[in-house]
């Protein structure tokens, strides 16, 4: 059949290819260059989308095992040699990861046609969509690759087009530092994966995939733990989790806000799907204290990740934050998956991987579209800082409702997406706590409360973002004149939107989807135990399932509606309604300046939270008579940011503190230089003969 | 040949090739340049009379070769050249190294020894003028250490000939019939260009920084 | 699974109506307390009644979120309630969800109220959605914690079998685990339904209120909305602490006897409860903000006892 | 004849620009010559791979090429071409600047060709000793040509480059005299063949003890011109100070050949004595160059200085591999060289132009934003950069990769780790070093670049060939550098 779903993702890799092509073509007819390379990776996206849903829907990927994608790099010769086969494979897991690449491929494509619009005359926009595909493509090759070296070689150039783009807006001293912050922690993660991965090849003797498989069992539990933790790192800098995520806040919000979409819902997501593949299909059956560490890291990144979000007035810095967040509730997934397969409970573990596989793509469609939405409000306004918004929401009206969506759903509020996922996730740690008398257990609760944590901060920290933003007076000029995006560029969000609503309302249907992915990686498929009352309700897999339905939230609000529309229809007849002056405590007008900014709102956490964040402040009022008449007053508040500060920063000063002494060496002296060989040369004679 | 002959060249050979040492010896403590250049040129001419007793020895001729070149070359020509740059390029005749004379010695005393520890295991062998092979590996060593402890430019030029007069002495005595002719007369050549292209830059040195002083080229770093 | 028509009913109709009443009592027996005659039991009825006729004044810088907020107020405690086992183990529509679905509609509600707060450019209402947010957020792991160590115990989240499996044989609801989960539940519920010594429903003195910050714009029927619903709320809440708690009088099967038997046992539990409120309100005085943290990470560590005490004792 | 041709035609050349008058004439006259040799190299490459002894010799065993030599001559033959092509333009700029005055532009062509001839003689000379001097007359030949500019830093540069070349080349020869001397096994009438050829046939005669000592000289002495730490002193100063060209070829063949003579004897002593002390040298000093070059780059200021120090962690690189001497490592060495040799000149090239619009090398005074004035230097050196860095789709990433994965293989997995940190470091580097000089807002004041097509040609012809030979590595190309390490893991 000529759909299958090879021939698609074949069509979608062209796609971009071509695309970027195009836009290196077009580079001095930018309206052009826009709308095809955008337009064309849009439709590659489609193309990847539908082959990857056909896939998981059980369509055969014919062929379904690895083929060549391009003529071996490398022929090699014997064992001693083995070649450099480009080798790709779409599998279940794959399949997966190609629907939230090129989901949120289709959705950003869309929104960029438009988005690209404000860099025509500054920036080269085919330079822009040049890289754009390019890393699209890299990042689809990621999920296909089924050999170390197109894994690996895929892997470098998503950080290498990744860093161009970071850097696009290269005038700024901000961006550039940002992008070479990403690029060598990006690059350190590669070596990680590189020893990790030859670790395992030293074993298996050969590059592919196939020969990987399970290789972890015929390894000695050195190296086995040894290339755990190397792809923990790895897997863990690319995916942003704390104390590895210092690139990720600086990096996302410097960033075009589509490409920042793109990173956010993607490129993180890569971390996480390397993990899955390693951990799952590798690395053999997990000890233990694996999925603990999985776990208790997945925990502390959700709750700082959220708690540093909270702290954040600038807007993508915000979202950024709550990407590592969220990146630690899927871990959270991941990580009680991998315990429950070694205690043996290997339906629980498939619960638990199929909560954070669904975390991972209803990350990926409200992370996406928030991100979209702070690059229409970023290029309403010409700001980043919430204190210079607001009031958004009459002046884009559209752009707000598709942001309030949004964060509803990151914000794990019923009957959205978010929800659906943390509630998997709840279920699967709930039952953790049977499934082991140890004392290991303990941290499934504790996690749970964690995220429960985690969950709320997120709500109160939505509701400053979508307040501060969008409600309430402009705060600035430029907020005051701002005007709602353009057609694609909302289109762009409504289809990202429409993802969040479907996930929310019909997870049933998608969780089906996942089923190969289970059956591939545990062999397990528990859809049909997961969906109750003939798909209407989602169950726990106990004996006494625990059940939620979306719909049925959606439903009963419906018919309860009525209630209050009949009483104001009954009592509230003659009521009138007028509007007026918000009250000032009876003072004349009431300005800007009187609301609560993004900073108040957040200082009771600030202060609740002061071990973590040592929140400095200097207040410098100047006045006449009295400080209680103050004329002018300015005040500061900083936090630290305690990974920064206590290990980072040193860590650099210490490097650079030991270079400068080896730069001693080379003072210019030749007679040095001479000495040097002559020591050279008689340690060699005295101790070599 | 008969052994006779071969007894009596192994003892000039050993002779002569610990003149060249001591000569060193002398170079590394003699503080006037045009004396250090002369002290070469005897030292030259002692090798040149080791290749003539090689040549004697084995009734090799291009031994011979070897010894006239070095004659034409080490001997006259080089020290002439040197001379002559010095006398052009009006240097203070006082050669002032890092270390002071005596200590120098005693390191160039210690640096003998140690070739010799190195040489012992390869000596054991039986051939004709195999213990030159210590005094060769004693030259290069010290012409090492005097390349260090100069500071002039000339004397560092002075002192790498000293090495290579080393090496030449194993060429000559150590392979028994030395080198290979192309080979020799490669590597004379060879040194005879080296040098011109070091007085070369010697001049140009003397030139641009109106100094000879090489412990002055340091702007060069990290 | 069936949905019974007349169970919904009934129990949407006992929320709209109990609601007023329980706030009504407590602040009755909260000024007799405090020997005052205080308001009648049933003035928050009138109240309601008269938020409803009057006019109201919108914000001019009011957004249509501020219009919506009141509306998912009020239907979202109205369905939490609908998930919840309040007369009969078997909550009217159980299947829409459990404990977790009834947290997290409580939590849309007010995600929104805080967002209607910020939304009239009102110092006010800021300061009371910040603090708002703050707390309930800092709430909410010892809420979990209280629910998991239920949950755990009867292996599902669903409401009606954490009833059931508490009722179980005999009364093993009167565990150590169940009383410190219960007391962890009874600070989340005061901090939740905005009481002394968290929030003071009462005062309007700016820096001391939370809850009424928000609504301080409000007036008229979304100010009736808005009310209602929150008593609708406190209703919930405490009736499900009372259910899950002391699962007594909630037969398994609907029938009209089990259902007035439930009904008075609920009454009663309501009673008991309500009395506890009001004894904590009158004998503390409210705490600063500042320090309400503290109450609620003590809340958080009965929680913790309770859950280990799970496996302890077994 | 072939080999013939190859040691005359740069010759002829040279000869032809000392005398040829006109000055187009003579910038086109090395470009021609380097292209023929380019073809020559790739038929030797052929014929090599074709004939059944694995190796050509002419003159009666006197030149000798096998598969090593073969690729030896094929990067030489390459990368002059490159800067010969470079130079055209890179000099006409020089002689309107009047940086240069016509006689050192003309002394720059004739000495050009001698510096490859000689480096192609060390690769095609069997005897070992004719290879020594073959060295010796490319460390002379490169010596004038880093001292074209008659400035001071040059002339410093060009002085410590000679002294420690031919201190370096003074022990060089002590130890192929000794090499030389171990093989004379007993006094005997007729004179040894000093061929490197018959010396391998007969290695397991040779004597032990002279063999270990000659092989620690000339251990030292090729290092000191293969620029192996901590004998590299000379490098960064002699590739900054020396037209862009001379740099290029400097850090593109000159080390390799250096290096190549060392590996001669090394494949010597091996075949004598056993790899176990000349690949765990060979692993120290590789390794410790490239540790060396790490804090080197991390702190430098300077544009060319920096690309010297990567090359000598390259250099450092490849010793090391071969040091390792797994199937692997061997091979990806040998492959790393072809590609390095590839890249690094066009970093120098992109270098050359750099500084030929700002006078001035250093990052300071060159300023930022290169991307707005200087748009496709700045495109090409981000690109050369970013292959010299590893990585994808350039083929260093492979080449360093088979490297690192060899040491795997072999289990000296921490030898492995260590290369792949320093690796990390030069990269940090090197990426903060360019990030600040070609991002950033351009400086007004600056003029844009008027680049011409030779000048663009030859920075981004090499590139183009890296690509193709990464994408697809010719199986003939293969072949070669599997019999190249055949030949030096001693198993042809």
């Amino acid at each position: 059949m000529i759909l299958s779903p090879v021939i698609l993702l074949l069509a979608a890799l062209c796609g971009y290819a071509v695309a970027a092509v195009a836009g290196l073509l077009f580079m001095r007819r930018e309206r052009l260059a826009a709308a095809f390379s955008f337009g064309l990776a849009a439709i590659s996206g489609l193309s990847g989308l539908l082959g990857g849903l056909l896939l998981l829907a059980g369509t055969p990927a014919n062929p379904d095992g690895p083929f060549e994608l391009l003529p071996p790099l490398i022929p090699g010769i014997g064992p001693l040699m083995p070649g450099l086969w480009f080798t790709v494979r779409l599998d279940a897991l794959g399949a997966f990861f190609l629907v939230i690449v090129s989901l949120l491929a289709v959705a950003v494509s869309i929104y960029s046609i438009g988005y690209a619009k404000s860099y025509f005359g500054r920036k080269n926009v085919g330079v822009l969509g040049a890289f754009y595909n390019a890393m699209l493509l890299a990042t689809t090759l990621i999920f296909v690759a089924d050999n170390i070296w197109v894994f690996l070689i895929a892997w470098e150039l998503m950080a290498l087009t990744a860093f161009c783009l970071v850097c696009f807006e290269h005038e700024k001293t901000e961006t550039r530092k940002a992008g070479v912050l990403f690029f060598i922690m990006s690059h350190v993660d590669a070596g990680c994966l590189v020893l990790g991965f030859l670790l395992l090849f030293q074993t298996s003797g050969d590059y592919s995939f196939g020969s990987l498989h399970h290789i972890g069992a015929v390894m000695s539990p050195g190296k086995r733990n040894a290339a755990f933790i190397l792809f923990l790192l790895g897997f863990g800098i690319k995916s942003g989790v704390i104390p590895l995520h210092v690139w990720l806040p600086a990096a996302h919000p410097v960033a075009p806000s589509n490409v920042s979409a793109l990173m956010s819902g993607v490129l993180i997501k890569a971390g996480i799907f390397g993990l899955t593949r390693v951990c799952f299909e590798f690395l053999g059956p997990p000890p233990l204290w694996w999925g603990v560490t999985i776990l208790t890291v997945g925990t502390v990144s959700a709750v700082l990740g959220v708690l540093y979000a909270l702290m954040e007035h600038d807007l993508k810095r915000l979202l950024a934050y709550h990407s590592i967040e969220n990146i630690g509730i899927i871990l959270m997934g991941l990580g009680a998956s991998l315990i429950f397969l070694e205690t043996g409970h290997s339906r629980l573990a498939a619960l638990s991987l199929i909560a954070g596989m669904y975390h991972t793509l209803n990350h990926a469609s409200f992370k996406g579209l928030l991100f979209l939405g702070a690059g229409a409000v970023v290029h309403a306004t010409h700001t980043r800082n919430m204190e210079e918004m607001g009031g958004l929401a009459k002046r884009m009206p559209e752009t707000a409702f598709y942001f309030l969506i949004g964060a509803i759903a990151i914000s794990a509020l019923p009957p959205l997406n978010g929800f659906v996922s943390e509630w998997l996730t709840y279920q699967s740690l709930l039952q953790g706590f049977g499934v082991t008398e140890s004392m290991w257990r303990l941290v499934f609760p504790l996690s749970g409360a964690m995220l429960a944590l985690t969950g709320a901060l997120a709500a109160a920290c939505f509701v400053k973002a979508f307040g501060i933003t969008f409600l309430a007076q402009p705060r600035s000029e430029h907020a005051a004149q701002a005007v709602e995006a353009g057609p694609t560029m909302r289109l762009g969000m409504a289809v990202l939107t429409a993802a969040c609503v479907l996930l929310g309302l019909f997870p049933t249907a998608f969780i089906r989807l996942l089923d190969p992915l289970t059956q591939q990686l545990i062999g397990e498929q528990i859809s049909g135990r997961l969906s109750v009352a003939n798909g209407l309700a989602l169950a726990s897999l106990s004996e006494h399932p625990g059940t939620i339905s979306t719909p049925g939230m959606v439903l009963m609000a419906v018919c309860l509606l009525p209630i209050p529309l009949a009483l104001w229809l009954i009592f509230a007849r003659k009521a009138r309604t007028r509007r007026g002056p918000t009250w000032a405590c009876g003072q004349p007008g009431l300005t800007p300046q009187m609301e609560y900014t993004a900073t108040g709102f957040s200082k009771p956490v600030r202060m609740i939270f002061k071990a973590l964040f040592r929140p400095r402040r200097d207040v410098q009022r100047e006045y006449d008579f009295s400080p209680y008449f103050a004329t002018n007053i300015r005040f500061e508040s900083h936090i630290e940011e305690v990974f920064v500060e206590r290990l980072y920063r040193p860590l650099r000063i210490l490097i650079l503190r030991i270079s400068r002494r080896v730069r001693a060496l080379q003072a210019g002296s030749i007679h040095a230089y001479l000495a040097y060989i002559f020591v050279t040369l008689l340690l060699l004679l005295l101790f070599a003969l | 040949m008969n052994p006779h002959t071969a007894e009596t060249a192994s003892n000039l050979i050993t002779l002569l090739a610990s003149f060249m040492l001591v000569l060193q010896l002398l170079l590394a403590v003699q503080s006037m340049l045009v004396t250090n250049i002369r002290l070469f040129a005897l030292q030259s001419l002692l090798l040149a009379a080791i290749a003539a007793v090689v040549g004697f020895a084995y009734g090799a001729w291009h031994v011979y070769v070897v010894a006239l070149l070095t004659i034409v070359g080490k001997v006259i020509f080089l020290p002439w050249l040197l001379e002559r740059l010095v006398r052009q390029i009006k240097i203070e005749q006082e050669v002032r190294p890092f270390i002071n004379m005596p200590a120098s010695m005693l390191i160039c005393g210690g640096l003998t020894v140690l070739a010799y520890v190195v040489a012992r295991p390869i000596t054991s062998l039986e051939r004709l003028g195999s213990n030159t092979l210590a005094v060769a590996i004693a030259l290069l060593l010290t012409g090492f250490f005097l390349m260090i402890n100069r500071r002039k430019a000339i004397t560092q030029v002075l002192a790498l000939l000293t090495m290579e007069n080393g090496v030449m002495l194993a060429a000559i005595a150590l392979t028994t019939y030395g080198m290979p002719l192309v080979v020799e007369i490669g590597v004379f050549f060879d040194v005879v260009i080296a040098v011109m292209v070091l007085g070369i830059l010697v001049f140009r040195i003397r030139e641009t920084f109106s100094s000879m002083d090489v412990s002055k080229l340091n702007q060069l770093k990290w | 699974m069936n949905f019974s028509l007349p169970a919904i009913i009934a129990q949407t109709a006992l929320l709209l109506l109990l609601a007023p009443l329980l706030s009504g009592l407590i602040r009755n027996w909260k000024a007799k307390l405090q020997n005052r005659r205080g308001p009648r039991v049933w003035q928050p009825y009138f109240d309601l009644l008269k938020f409803w006729r009057k006019d109201m004044v919108i914000s001019e810088h009011a957004s249509w979120i501020f219009v919506a907020t009141p509306f998912v107020l009020f239907v979202t405690a109205l369905s939490a309630g609908l998930i919840m086992p309040m007369v009969t183990a078997q909550a009217p529509l159980g299947l829409f969800g459990g404990v977790l679905a009834l947290v997290g509609l409580l939590a849309l509600g007010r995600f929104f109220l805080a967002l209607g707060g910020l939304d009239p450019a009102s110092a006010f209402g800021g300061m009371g959605s910040s603090r708002e947010m703050t707390l309930s957020a800092i709430a909410e792991p010892a809420m979990m914690l209280a629910i998991f160590t239920l949950a755990i115990a009867a292996g599902s989240t669903d409401l009606s079998r954490i009833v059931l499996a508490s009722q179980g044989t005999g009364w093993n609801f009167l565990d150590p685990s169940h009383a410190l989960a219960f007391t962890a539940m009874f600070i989340v519920l005061l901090a939740e339904t905005g009481r002394i010594p968290v929030d003071n429903p009462a005062t309007h003195l700016e820096l001391t209120m939370i809850h009424e910050a928000m609504l301080l714009e409000y007036s008229g029927r979304y100010l009736a909305l808005i009310e209602w619903g929150a008593s609708i709320k406190q209703l919930v809440l405490m009736s499900l602490l009372a259910n899950i708690f002391f699962p007594v009088g909630l037969a398994a099967e609907t029938t009209p006897a089990t259902f007035a038997m439930g009904l008075l046992w609920l009454s009663a539990k309501l009673l008991a409860l309500a009395g506890a409120v009001v004894l904590v309100e009158t004998c503390n005085a409210k705490l600063r903000l500042f320090r309400v943290p503290d109450l609620l990470s003590a809340a958080f560590i009965l929680a913790m006892l309770a859950l280990v005490s799970i496996f302890m004792f077994k | 004849m072939l080999l013939t041709f190859i040691l005359v035609i740069p010759l002829v050349a040279a000869l032809l620009c000392l005398v040829v008058p006109p000055r187009r004439l003579v910038e086109w006259l090395n470009p021609a010559a380097f292209a023929v040799l380019l073809v020559l190299a790739l038929i030797l490459c052929r014929a090599v791979i074709a004939s059944p002894g694995k190796a050509l010799t002419e003159w009666g065993e006197f030149l000798r090429a096998d598969a090593l030599s073969a690729w030896m001559a094929l990067l030489i033959s390459s990368v002059s071409l490159a800067s010969s092509l470079y130079a055209v333009s890179y000099f006409r700029r020089d002689l309107a600047q009047a940086a240069l005055n016509p006689r050192r532009w003309r002394q720059f062509h004739v000495l050009t060709p001698l510096f490859a001839a000689g480096m192609f003689l060390v690769v095609l000379a069997n005897n070992l000793g004719v290879m020594w001097m073959a060295v010796e007359a490319t460390a002379l030949s490169s010596v004038l040509l880093v001292a074209l500019y008659n400035r001071k830093n040059s002339l410093e540069a060009a002085w410590k480059y000679v002294m420690l070349g031919s201190l370096g080349l003074v022990l060089a020869l002590f130890g192929t005299i000794l090499t030389y001397a171990a093989a004379i096994v007993q006094p005997r009438p007729e004179m040894p063949s000093f061929n490197w050829s018959s010396l391998l046939a007969m290695a397991p005669q040779l004597d032990h003890h002279l063999m270990t000592m000659a092989f620690l000289f000339v251990l030292v002495g090729y290092g000191t011109k293969a620029g192996l730490a901590p004998m590299h002193t000379w490098l960064p100063d002699a590739h900054s100070e020396a037209p862009s060209p001379t740099s290029a070829m400097l850090s593109g063949v000159s080390l390799k050949i250096a290096l190549y003579a060392l590996l001669r004897f090394h494949i010597l002593t091996a075949a004598c004595l056993g790899f176990g002390l000349g690949c765990r040298l060979l692993l120290c000093l590789g390794l410790f160059s490239m540790l060396l070059a790490g804090p080197f780059i991390l702190m430098q200021k300077n544009l060319k200085r920096m690309l010297a120090y990567s090359s000598l962690e390259h250099v450092g690189l490849i010793c090391a591999a071969v040091g390792m001497n797994s199937p692997l490592t061997v091979f990806g060495a040998l492959l790393h060289m072809g590609f390095h040799a590839l890249t690094k000149p066009v970093l120098f090239f992109a270098a050359g132009n750099i500084h030929q619009q700002y006078h001035a090398l250093e990052f300071r005074r060159i300023g930022a934003g290169l991307a707005h004035t200087m748009p496709i230097t700045a495109l090409l050196l981000g690109l050369a950069a970013v292959a010299v860095c590893g990585f994808p789709p350039f083929g260093l990433f492979i080449s360093e990769l088979i490297v690192i994965a060899g040491g795997f293989r072999s289990h000296q997995a921490w030898i492995s780790v260590v290369i792949l940190a320093t690796l990390i470091a030069v990269f940090c580097g090197i990426l903060s070093k360019l990030v600040g000089m070609l991002l950033g807002p351009a400086d007004s004041r600056a003029a844009r670049e008027a680049p011409t097509v030779s000048n663009v040609a030859a920075m981004s012809l090499p590139l183009a060939v890296l690509l193709a030979l990464t994408v697809g590595l010719p199986d003939a190309l293969f072949k070669l550098l599997d019999q190249a390490s055949g030949i030096i893991r001693g198993t042809p």
